[in-house]
């Protein structure tokens, strides 16, 4: 086939799109965040984008899509390591355009799990977790459910733009971490609440935003399968963020901006896997579902008692499952989804099943046993001193503000000169 | 009466606030506020240029109390707010001539 | 028509563009509400994206753009409803790119009306308001304007992208709402600055990028006109921007960041009718003329004495105004506006006042009924107490910024412990 | 050729995304700056965007690329002023696109420069030396490089995206204006720490986003090099970003967001000129080494003694030169880079150093006496006071914040009624 | 000399000024505080988890003036802050031993 | 033992503090405030509207310190924070009764 230049440009659109869902996400997490740890937040997604787009560029490509080298069902070799000898797949769009879109999707995965251990994780221990995970768990599942030859595709289980790959393989990794790191030091008695919620509707935003490209970029053709992702990507969104503030004010009385960006983002989450075989109704419906489980979820760490900080399980993990099951239970058959209402058959959902549960497991496992080497070697976890006195400053020898107009004040502001050259870090004491 | 006022680490509000209630004080009012002392401040990097921030954020805490709880009350601030490391703060007492309750206008122990 | 991926791509694009004008607007007027009332303010836009696209799917196209069963100079009926049955139109694009597109202009419509009652706004009014105003005011005059039996596009009057549906009618249906609530307590005499400026340029810088969708994806194509719209896109909102802070330099001694934001704003509003008549130097006029009358024009309401707080009427208002007319008075005859100065006839600018006219008479009469009815049943305006202390944390349980570094220090923070479950709502006292 | 839509529909996606790199520059520099001086960062940045709109309408695109009575090799003449009479260049996509596309650039290069005059820039001054500079600098520059005829284009030096005519070209206008304007009072000596570290990743993450389209962009068509590009663009940024912080990391003990911000610049603006000329090991490489020397450079300032308040000259002028000599050194000669390591011959090296130095000094040399003529005619620098004060509240008459979430508080706050008319700027005392 | 202490409700910062400018107070120093007191705060709520937010914003408001004008300065202060709901605050007054004006170098009641 | 209170101009902390280390002052707490007096505020413009800040931003000094060194201290401030220009701001003493190191609970002199 060749290059169709309306399809390049819509799948190097939906690259920039995905992308920015980083930084959207760094705002998310970081706006929720307290004043004193919202740079370690936001540093762990910027370092993601730097790390895995190196590593996918050098392996991460040629494991996850490869055709030669490895084993077909499992994972790619290094056949088109560093993408040199990339050959045209003559699917009408240029490889490196899928290589560029695929490569935001394997950043944004390990960026959404730095969810779960806010305010407590070693920075450098991060950026060593980063790439291993990236090639142990993420390439491998990437593989399986999208490479022709993944036994999840040949399954035949449904994944329309990632929902087991990207969002319940991320929610089980938080979920691992979250146990490995354990409770922050007051958590659950002591309020840790958003410091800045405009930066969280400002991340919701750019989240929403990017999943255009997320979801219907994963058609890989401006066309109507792409079309229709994009209003489903609309309406489940709608929906979700509205019975999540529903649910609250019945709840607790009243609608926060917390929750309508929660519900945004489950309602991103659990149309993904389904964007492209639910009509708009089925979306809407799928939608108005992920809000309000997803705004039940959230509570559970407190009964179950883990530390998941900003909701990955809650909103990833569940979204995740909610959007892969429901494909087999609504899904249209006139879009490819043999779903219990539409076909009557339970076939459909019980692979979707299968393929949610595998992923759970693979990822839960090899996450929990990474992280667990991580911590008894590096350390994952800083002391708690620098929990107390806050990560930025400790981490990162910075803090996020300075918002003192007067111009050498001393309050919250800093009174020595500036050392250029022959510089050490002190250690902040509280 | 007296006026106790506390410059105290941040993080202990929590308990000294819990301790003065235990203790029987109905109210006190709380600012933040910048020390300069033993303590040292901590370092920020900007491009390679360190910073020296030599204040430490400290909660400042003013106490009204009726000369008799006094003593004792600094006696519980103290107790709640140490932890035996530098840059713990300081507790310290003025005498007061009048206080007044605004909504009633109430004066002296009524006030309170 | 066969479907062309080049202009599918552009639709889809320009669809995700004019969405994220939403979230760049909650940020616009976020930055100008008052630090006690930004998540309020932000909320009224967020959730009008989550009711409008579930509107929008189950009969909100179906009403503005269906062809069959309403009546067809006034509104359409419900023969797609749910987006069921939805037919190829042939356009060279998917119906559903059309329907995503079309969408995320109704959202931002009603979206905009929220300016204008800033601080005062009982949440649950305004999620009530959203999809009857919509259905009544929204929806009829989209028909009219866009659809090809619409009495407004059979009488000729030109809008590209919306000045008399979008602007016009959220500027009317601004003043309707700024009537029916009544001024904020100490309005005009307290001073009610914006709590974050940068936030308001963010804002800007969204909606000017978002807006390029909005205009230049009006043609449906990537192609020539598409090209002039967005090139008169980047003029005139730059003439706008210029003038407003050159009338504040002479007027007041000081070119503000408001100002420019405002101007930005302003030219934009007024190319919106007009990005496809005009040639660049008409739309550079266009701009210089829009800026400087709208910065005046926001100081109408210190003279007449309506609170509207953010300007709807200002800018969205006037602006429109200024737009719709200008094309009729020197728009492109070789671009299909026999206006005055190309062709010296005034039929066309008849026409646009006409359209203009029935917009503004229209959306005030049906929005302030609607308003007042709904002040009268279920309220409209927080109580006064609410309004001293700050509608986040009345309504919404919240503030929007915690920007304290020290761990559990109480100052404009929390310090009980967080109760899960058994939750209700506490009213604050000032 | 006729007009491709998906070309198109990426030139004006492209377009887009470059005219949103200067709000995402605004708040790069803005949070950087102190915040008494945050919004007249900002107004540098957006003021561009409106002086420079008109400019490039009106004569700006004719010098630039116009072909006919200017002098072929150094400028263009106004044979297209006010874009009228443009005719279609044939290339495939409507010259308007082109137009706006182009205009974008414009914009953003002299916006850069501000970034050096931080905190002490008299705004009227700043806004006559905008069209000044696009006229007298820019646009020769640009027309040397990317037109047909241009002295440079004809030499054979490769530029993809611009980085002799934007990046090295704004680095060293801001190093003349930074000695013209002079240091900052208190500078070195005294703090001058970014007040808003998320705003700076905010501006980073933009820039990031914007950049594809000005990389991949370049291309005009969505193709193969567009594909390229738009890895290249990933990969070396994000080593970029990496390498910034482990040179930190190593150096003073702690990564900061303000590095991996930085070298997530430096890497974007390093692969500009070599986005299409490398491949994406290449590009990594690069991005690996310009993380890092940037990283040392912007400590020369230190040593040197002049007071490039955000570091353009560190990142823009360090990391362009960087970039443009690479293509010379390691290019690939299958994508048309005869470079020293492909093909063994210094020749293109040598082009490149000479488009390099060419531009180095005639934008030097211009820029200062430019700024010069200006200080000395109108001063480009306000008073000592003002800068204590903080120039938001001098020059523009705001202040950026007001977090106080008190009704009407005085503190940080205002308290008289609002005077509308009859209004004079008042100075403000220290 | 007395210096009159006064914590307030933060909307009442204007009626106060108000009153004490008609009084001929000259001038005065502001601060903001947190109260705790018989008065309650407000409840957050994020993600289905409430907190309890038990300080209340208070502006904290210091006024040097002569002995002989202490008590009707605080008759003032009281007058202006009252709306007689809970939480309206406390006026106090200590002695003042100097006061110094930077400016001058002028002292006691000149330096008012 | 005494409490020297300073109003003072943001920008002159760094002297101020400057000067005290150098006459022997081992501590301080600082805090923001905002002044109003014969200094004038200034001008913000939203929207053509005018607004008159006219409150200045001042910073709050609270110095511990042993009797016999008041005078001394109260005019090393003075000296440093001087500008001449109005607005410079007040210096001010009171009397305290006792004073603890929260770390060590020693009182007095030893306090500080
Ligand atoms: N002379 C003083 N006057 C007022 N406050 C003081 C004085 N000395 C110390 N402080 C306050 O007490 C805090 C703790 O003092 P510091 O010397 O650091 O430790 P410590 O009290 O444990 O010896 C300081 O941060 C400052 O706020
Ligand atoms: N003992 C005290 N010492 C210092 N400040 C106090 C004291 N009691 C109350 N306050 C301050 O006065 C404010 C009002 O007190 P509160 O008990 O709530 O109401 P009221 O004064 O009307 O009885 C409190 O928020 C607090 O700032
Ligand atoms: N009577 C007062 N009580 C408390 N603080 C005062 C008083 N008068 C002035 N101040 C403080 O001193 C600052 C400077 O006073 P001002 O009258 O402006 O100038 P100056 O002291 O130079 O005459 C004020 O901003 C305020 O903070």
């Amino acid at each position: 086939m060749e290059i169709d230049s309306g399809n390049t440009a819509w799948i190097l659109t939906s690259a920039a799109l995905v992308l920015l869902m980083t930084p959207g996400l760094a705002f998310f997490y970081g706006g929720m965040s307290r004043a004193k740890s919202v740079l370690n937040m936001m540093m762990m997604s910027f370092v993601s984008m730097s790390i895995v787009s190196m590593v996918w560029v050098l392996w991460g490509y040629s494991v996850a899509f490869g055709s030669e080298g490895g084993v077909p069902a499992f994972f790619g070799g290094l056949d088109v390591w560093g993408l040199v000898g990339l050959e045209a797949t003559g699917e009408g769009y240029p490889d490196l355009a899928f290589v560029a879109f695929q490569a935001t999707f394997a950043i944004i995965t390990v960026a959404l799990i730095s969810g779960a251990i806010a305010d407590r994780t070693k920075f450098m221990t991060w950026c060593v977790f980063v790439p291993i995970w990236i090639t142990l768990v993420y390439l491998p599942i990437a593989h399986w459910v999208w490479f022709s030859e993944g036994w999840i595709f040949k399954l035949g289980a449904l994944d329309f733009a990632g929902g087991t790959v990207v969002h319940i393989n991320a929610g089980c990794a938080a979920l691992a971490l979250a146990l490995v790191l354990g409770k922050r030091k007051g958590w659950p008695k002591e309020p840790m609440r958003p410091h800045n919620l405009p930066f969280v509707l400002l991340g919701a935003g750019l989240l929403w935003f990017g999943w255009f490209g997320f979801n219907a970029g994963s058609a890989l053709a401006a066309n109507e399968t792409a079309s229709l992702a994009f209003v489903n990507t609309i309406v489940a969104t709608g929906a979700a963020g509205f019975t999540w503030i529903m649910v609250e004010k019945l709840r607790d009385g009243a609608a926060t901006t917390l929750g309508i960006a929660s519900g945004i983002v489950a309602g991103l989450v659990a149309i993904t896997p389904a964007a492209a075989t639910m009509t708009p109704l089925g979306a809407l419906v799928l939608g108005l579902v992920a809000g309000a489980v997803c705004a039940v979820a959230v509570g559970l760490k407190y009964k179950l008692g883990y530390d998941d900080s900003l909701d990955v399980v809650g909103v990833h993990l569940v979204g995740g499952i909610i959007g892969a099951l429901a494909i087999g239970v609504w899904g249209s058959a006139a879009l490819g989804a043999d779903s219990l209402l539409s076909d009557g058959s339970a076939t459909l959902l019980g692979k979707q099943a299968m393929a949610v549960g595998a992923t759970m497991a693979y990822s839960f496992v090899v996450t929990f046993i990474l992280g667990k080497v991580l911590d008894l070697t590096m350390g994952f976890r800083v002391d708690e001193e620098a929990e107390v006195t806050g990560i930025d400053i400790v981490e990162h020898a910075e803090s996020a503000y300075d918002l003192n107009t007067s111009s050498t004040s001393g309050l919250g502001g800093s009174t020595a000169a500036p050392i250029a050259g022959d510089i050490k870090k002190v250690e902040a004491d509280a | 009466m007296k006026l106790i006022t506390a410059i105290i680490k941040p993080f202990k509000l929590d308990d000294v606030k819990a301790a003065l209630e235990t203790f029987g004080v109905k109210g006190m009012t709380v600012s933040e506020a910048s020390g300069f002392g033993r303590q040292k401040g901590h370092t920020e990097v900007y491009r390679g240029a360190e910073y020296k921030v030599d204040v430490v954020p400290k909660i400042r805490l003013e106490i009204l109390v009726e000369d008799e709880d006094a003593e004792e009350v600094i006696d519980v601030v103290v107790k709640a707010a140490q932890t035996g490391k530098i840059g713990d703060g300081k507790v310290w007492s003025t005498p007061v001539e009048t206080v007044v309750r605004v909504r009633t206008g109430e004066t002296g122990a009524e006030a309170l």
